[in-house]
């Protein structure tokens, strides 16, 4: 680990049965997210807090305007598949008069991938919302420019979700020499 | 009918005319060629490049090549142009810019013709190709080319007016011999003067001592800026913007065509820099006192017009390589506030000379404020930018909410 | 006017510079040694025979999947009274240049040193007019250090 | 000049329309595959729909399917003017997730490398955005001599021209060459006379400056909501630089400020990315005072490099701006997600905030001041 956060975020160390977070931003976040059911957790770089989906645009709301905490900076907003435990949605969100950092992470069930837009708290989730949307067919209600952003705009492509971990990867023939094909998933693994 | 050319008595007129359109096409192609390819290398070294070096010797016959591709290639018309306008817009570009020919003074005693009037002639046709310009731009049948043609328009019709007001500065005050005689002009010193002449041929001989540069340094700049306009040329190349309109009202042409307009814009660029060489730098004179008695051999008359319009041209040149672009508003007011009131002084003070017989010294001690002004004037300018327009400032408020 | 002047001397000193062109096809920089063009299979000079065992580790390591490998029993092995200790050779090997994002993986894969990038201007200069001509077999693999026309490098 | 449009009842029978005009995907300013369609009244824009996706080749699903040497080669391919860079974020989570110690020598190689890249593809920017304001070609030739040099080190060090391979988790793939040093010195050398060039060219530039002041103006409070990052944030004045503020490999030991600039106009970033050139040529001599010889590779590197479960936001300072990998790891060989966080996509946004009211040359030049490399924006 080379990165030193100023002291502000998790710092890796050996886990105490009872964590209270005491040496992160966590504190300060629980004051915050006060009528919001959060869970912290430590990661390898900044601290995570699952907030649940019904609360997560206004508890980031709140982190945003918070006096003491101040998350003015949209780093990045995206989504993971975790196949049958739903799609995370994570937003990193960084606080540029602070220089705190934070993940905050909502879980959708794959049956229900719906979630309230988080533009009006920072225009910079337009873009990044239109490409999660259509990588993991999460729905943003409320977006204001629901369109497809990388995919292509000719095609109806509203059912493809590549980034899904059940959308295959393209095939790739191989094509060299004679059209040769020998058994490859024997190497898997090495 | 007959005349008389190159000493040969009693030529009929009509295969006078031809002989000399013959001449002066040829002339002017060859030259043009060489132009594009000398445009390439000087380019190229401020650019620290070699330019092209593959075809013939040091990349001589590039030109040839070029051109050779050009006609081979097919003509395109794009499906919804207008066959009529889009046809007819290369000529009407091309064939202005050949009847400036007509008056250009390469030699003392040779020309197409000399014309009494041939500056207002020289100024007249060429403002005619802005015709072709938006038939071109409007008959492609493309956004970018329709943008291009406008702004073509916009820019030739406002820079026509500095360019013209620069001409007759000069004209106007000009030192010619009282009695004209038809033809070349007489050098004889003894003559009474008047002032004032558009016959290039006069205004060349009255520069046989001083070249106007001297007497008129604003004018010349100003001249230089709006030729650089009408010919399109970096800073005013916005009609045909590479990286704006992609060609302006040229996009959609290929082959033939294309390489009319291509044809024109050197052909206008090498009849600018023969003007300003006659106008504004003497000539077939020499300078420095030599050849001061009698007038220069030919072969040095052709030197002298051709190294002074090879500085205008290298200049131009020079001046592609080093600045930027600039913007439609910004070249309009530069011509409409800037320009045209500086020259409008200039042609005052002029007038004023002429009327009074004031000393010619006068108007070099106005030019040089003049030149001053002009750069306190661009230096604040840019110190204080213009705020943006209100339109263009609530514009960005609804992009915003 | 200062500015627009400055530009033109700064224009002006590069003009008398020396062009930094360089004359591509008749002149061809010298390429470092680290160079990397497309993997090519190297010859062992000494037993007159490929390096190659053809053990599939480059195969399975390379990303794009541009690698075909087949191997074979070695006819000049020992046990056949011939010079070579390998066991096994390469038999049929298939590079599609077209596809290789030349990442150097397989290089550093291989056991024996096999296989290296080509650094010299042969391999850049791979222009076919099919896009199968791209796809190299084994003595268009080998043909180069075969014939020493390459001096390869390969990390440590 | 901007007329307001009569209205149908003035203007009789006739009937004004704005212009749509559509620029890119194949346009000379667009800087690649970027497709922006302008809806215009006269010369001016007064509106603004960006298109990109023209590029995307799902770099971060492959990812999934590479292991993690595998992947270093495709984020070469992600931004390749800054390739090194885009490989730094990818080792670098790589290696917070494993918690491998980096060798001190490695660091400071892959220091100079970074900051190596950053003067090559601010050159980059430079040229490309000379041509944008409508220098014929010479700013160009200028930024490709000087990345030239820049380019031929890179290749003698790592073999290849733009997609380098050269980090690995734990340290570099192979020794730099014997006369590094010398070589970068060189280099270093002619990009100080290639900034003073472009100073020249263009700074004091009477047209330029023209053009450029004042033109697409974002305020700090809007580009820190839009997300923008990198040099176009520090041009509004925000001085978030992520080599000081959250400092990673050993920039915490090296002295400079973040380069930042008032007016958040074009010409700002300009001029911040010229100063960052002279920054970085300052911030490699003094990481060339501080390089020793060490190995280059972490010690006990497996074979196949394995990574427990977790998850990192590794971000650096690219050139463009904040260059993160997200990466989830669910144990094993491969990672579970990869997400590439460009800062040209976000930097992107706010074209249309910078664009509309603007003229349509404008347009030009704002969409060539925000420097985006469409790689990356799509991916």
């Amino acid at each position: 680990m080379t990165t030193d956060d100023g002291g502000n975020d998790a710092v890796e160390e050996a886990p105490e049965p009872p964590d209270t977070f005491e040496d992160t931003i966590w504190p300060d976040v629980n004051r915050t997210l006060t009528a919001v059911d959060v869970r912290p957790e430590r990661s390898v770089l900044d601290l995570i807090v699952h907030i649940p989906k019904a609360d997560v645009v206004r508890g980031l709301g709140m982190l945003k305007n918070d006096e003491a905490l101040q998350f003015n900076y949209l780093r990045s907003l995206t989504a993971v598949d975790n196949e049958a435990d739903g799609v995370d949605v994570v937003y990193h969100l960084y606080s540029v008069p602070n220089k705190f950092n934070l993940t905050v992470k909502t879980t959708l069930p794959n049956d229900d991938k719906v979630l309230d837009t988080a533009t009006p708290v920072w225009q910079a989730a337009n873009w990044l919302e239109r490409e999660t949307a259509e990588m993991f067919g999460v729905t943003f209600t409320g977006h204001p420019d629901p369109r497809p952003l990388l995919m292509p705009e000719d095609v109806d492509m509203s059912d493809t979700h590549p980034l899904l971990k059940s959308h295959p990867y393209a095939e790739i023939d191989i094509l060299q020499g004679e059209l040769l094909g020998h058994d490859r998933d024997a190497d898997e693994g090495d | 009918m007959s005349t008389e050319i190159f000493g040969i008595e009693d030529v009929n007129v009509w295969v006078d005319g031809l002989i000399r359109v013959l001449l002066i096409v040829g002339f002017m192609t060859v030259v043009v060629m060489g132009l594009i390819y000398g445009e390439r290398k000087i380019l190229a070294r401020f650019q620290q490049r070699l330019g092209p070096t593959r075809t013939g010797p040091i990349g001589l016959l590039q030109s040839v090549a070029d051109a050779l591709k050009l006609v081979g290639k097919e003509d395109l018309r794009p499906r919804n142009a207008d066959p009529w306008t889009f046809e007819l817009a290369p000529y009407l570009v091309f064939i202005p810019v050949f009847l400036g020919f007509v008056i250009v003074p390469f030699v003392l005693d040779w020309q197409i013709r000399i014309l009494e009037l041939g500056l207002l002639y020289f100024v007249a046709v060429s403002g005619v190709n802005i015709v072709g310009w938006i038939m071109a731009g409007w008959g492609s049948d493309n956004r970018y080319a329709m943008i291009g043609g406008m702004r073509a328009a916009a820019q030739g019709i406002s820079y026509e007016l500095p360019l013209v007001l620069s001409l007759l500065a000069v004209a106007m005050v000009v030192e010619v011999p009282a009695p004209v005689i038809d033809g070349a002009a007489s050098v004889a010193s003894d003559s009474e003067y008047v002032r004032g002449s558009l016959n290039l041929n006069e205004i060349v001989a009255a520069q046989h001592e001083v070249p106007n540069l001297v007497w008129q340094p604003l004018v010349m700049i100003v001249f230089i800026i709006a030729a650089l306009a009408e010919l399109n040329r970096t800073p005013f190349d916005i009609p045909v913007g590479e990286s704006e309109v992609v060609g302006g009202p040229f996009v959609e042409y290929s082959g033939i065509r294309w390489s009319m307009f291509f044809l024109a814009e050197y052909a206008a660029l090498l009849i600018m820099a023969l003007v300003f060489a006659a106008v504004f730098l003497g000539g077939w004179a020499w300078p420095f006192g030599i050849w001061m008695d009698d007038a220069p051999p030919r072969w040095a008359q052709a030197l002298a017009v051709a190294a002074k319009a090879g500085a205008f041209i290298f200049l131009v040149f020079w001046i592609r390589a080093s600045v930027p672009r600039l913007r439609i508003d910004q070249l309009m007011s530069f011509s409409w506030k800037v320009l045209l009131p500086l020259m409008l002084v200039q042609v005052l003070v002029n007038g004023l000379v002429l009327v009074y017989d004031w000393p010619l010294i006068i108007l070099t001690v106005v030019g040089l404020a003049g030149v001053v002004a002009l750069a306190a004037i661009v230096d604040r300018a840019v110190r204080h930018p213009r705020p943006r327009p209100a339109v263009a400032a609530q514009l960005q408020g609804e992009a915003a909410s | 006017m200062k500015g627009i002047l400055k530009s033109m001397m700064v224009t002006a000193s590069t003009f008398a510079r020396k062009p930094v062109t360089r004359e591509y096809p008749e002149g061809h920089r010298e390429l470092p040694e680290r160079d990397r063009a497309f993997p090519l299979l190297l010859w062992d000079q000494d037993i007159d025979e490929p390096f190659c065992t053809g053990c599939h580790a480059c195969e399975r390591a390379c990303p794009v999947e541009c690698m075909t490998v087949i191997m074979k029993d070695n006819p000049n092995h020992t046990s056949n009274d011939g010079p070579s200790k390998r066991r096994k050779i390469i038999d049929k090997f298939y590079i599609d240049y077209a596809r290789c994002m030349r990442c150097n993986i397989c290089v550093e894969v291989c056991n024996f040193e096999a296989i290296a990038m080509n650094n010299t201007w042969q391999g850049h200069e791979t222009s076919v007019y099919d896009r199968s001509d791209l796809v190299m077999d084994l003595p268009q693999l080998l043909a180069q250090s075969k014939a020493k026309q390459i001096e390869e490098w390969v990390a440590e | 000049m901007v007329v307001d449009a009569p209205t149908p009842s003035e203007a009789g029978d006739f009937e004004t329309q704005d212009l749509l005009i559509n620029v890119g995907p194949q346009h000379p300013s667009t800087h690649g595959v970027f497709r922006m369609v302008l809806e215009i009244d006269g010369e001016v824009v007064k509106d603004l729909v960006p298109y990109i996706g023209y590029l995307h080749r799902g770099a971060e699903k492959l990812c999934e399917n590479f292991d993690f040497r595998q992947g270093i080669g495709y984020m070469d391919r992600t931004e390749y003017l800054a390739a090194h860079n885009a490989e730094l974020s990818y080792v670098m989570a790589v290696e917070a997730l494993a918690e491998i110690e980096v060798p001190e020598r490695a660091q400071w190689i892959r220091m100079i490398l970074c900051e190596l890249n950053r003067i090559s593809s601010h050159f980059m920017f430079l040229g490309a955005f000379g041509v944008d304001v409508g220098v014929f070609g010479t700013p160009f030739i200028y930024a490709w001599r000087e990345r030239e040099a820049v380019i031929d080190l890179f290749e003698e060090i790592s073999g290849d021209r733009m997609m380098y391979a050269y980090f690995r988790p734990g340290g570099l793939a192979w020794e730099v060459p014997v006369n590094f040093e010398e070589r970068v010195r060189e280099v270093l050398a002619s990009s100080r006379q290639g900034v003073k060039d472009f100073d020249g060219l263009l700074t004091e530039n009477e047209i330029f400056i023209a053009r450029t002041k004042n033109v697409g103006v974002i305020s700090a409070e809007d580009a820190i909501e839009i997300g923008m990052s990198g040099p176009s944030l520090r041009a509004s004045g925000v001085p978030l630089d992520l080599r000081k503020t959250e400092p990673y490999m050993y920039y915490d030991q090296l002295e400079f400020e973040p380069i930042t600039a008032e007016g958040g106009d074009v010409f700002d970033r300009y001029l911040v990315r010229l100063k960052e050139i002279s920054q970085s040529i300052d911030l490699i001599e003094q990481c060339l005072e501080r390089l020793e010889a060490g190995p280059i590779m972490a010690e006990k590197m497996p074979r196949m490099l394995r990574l427990p479960e977790g998850e990192a936001y590794m971000r650096t300072e690219a050139p463009r701006g904040e260059y993160g990998i997200y990466m989830v790891s669910k144990g094993g060989n491969k990672p579970h997600r990869v997400k590439v966080r460009s800062a040209c996509l976000s930097n992107l946004q706010a074209l249309k905030q910078m664009s509309v009211g603007q003229y349509v040359a404008d347009a030009i030049i704002i969409l060539g001041s925000i420097d985006i490399v469409l790689s990356e924006v799509d991916r």
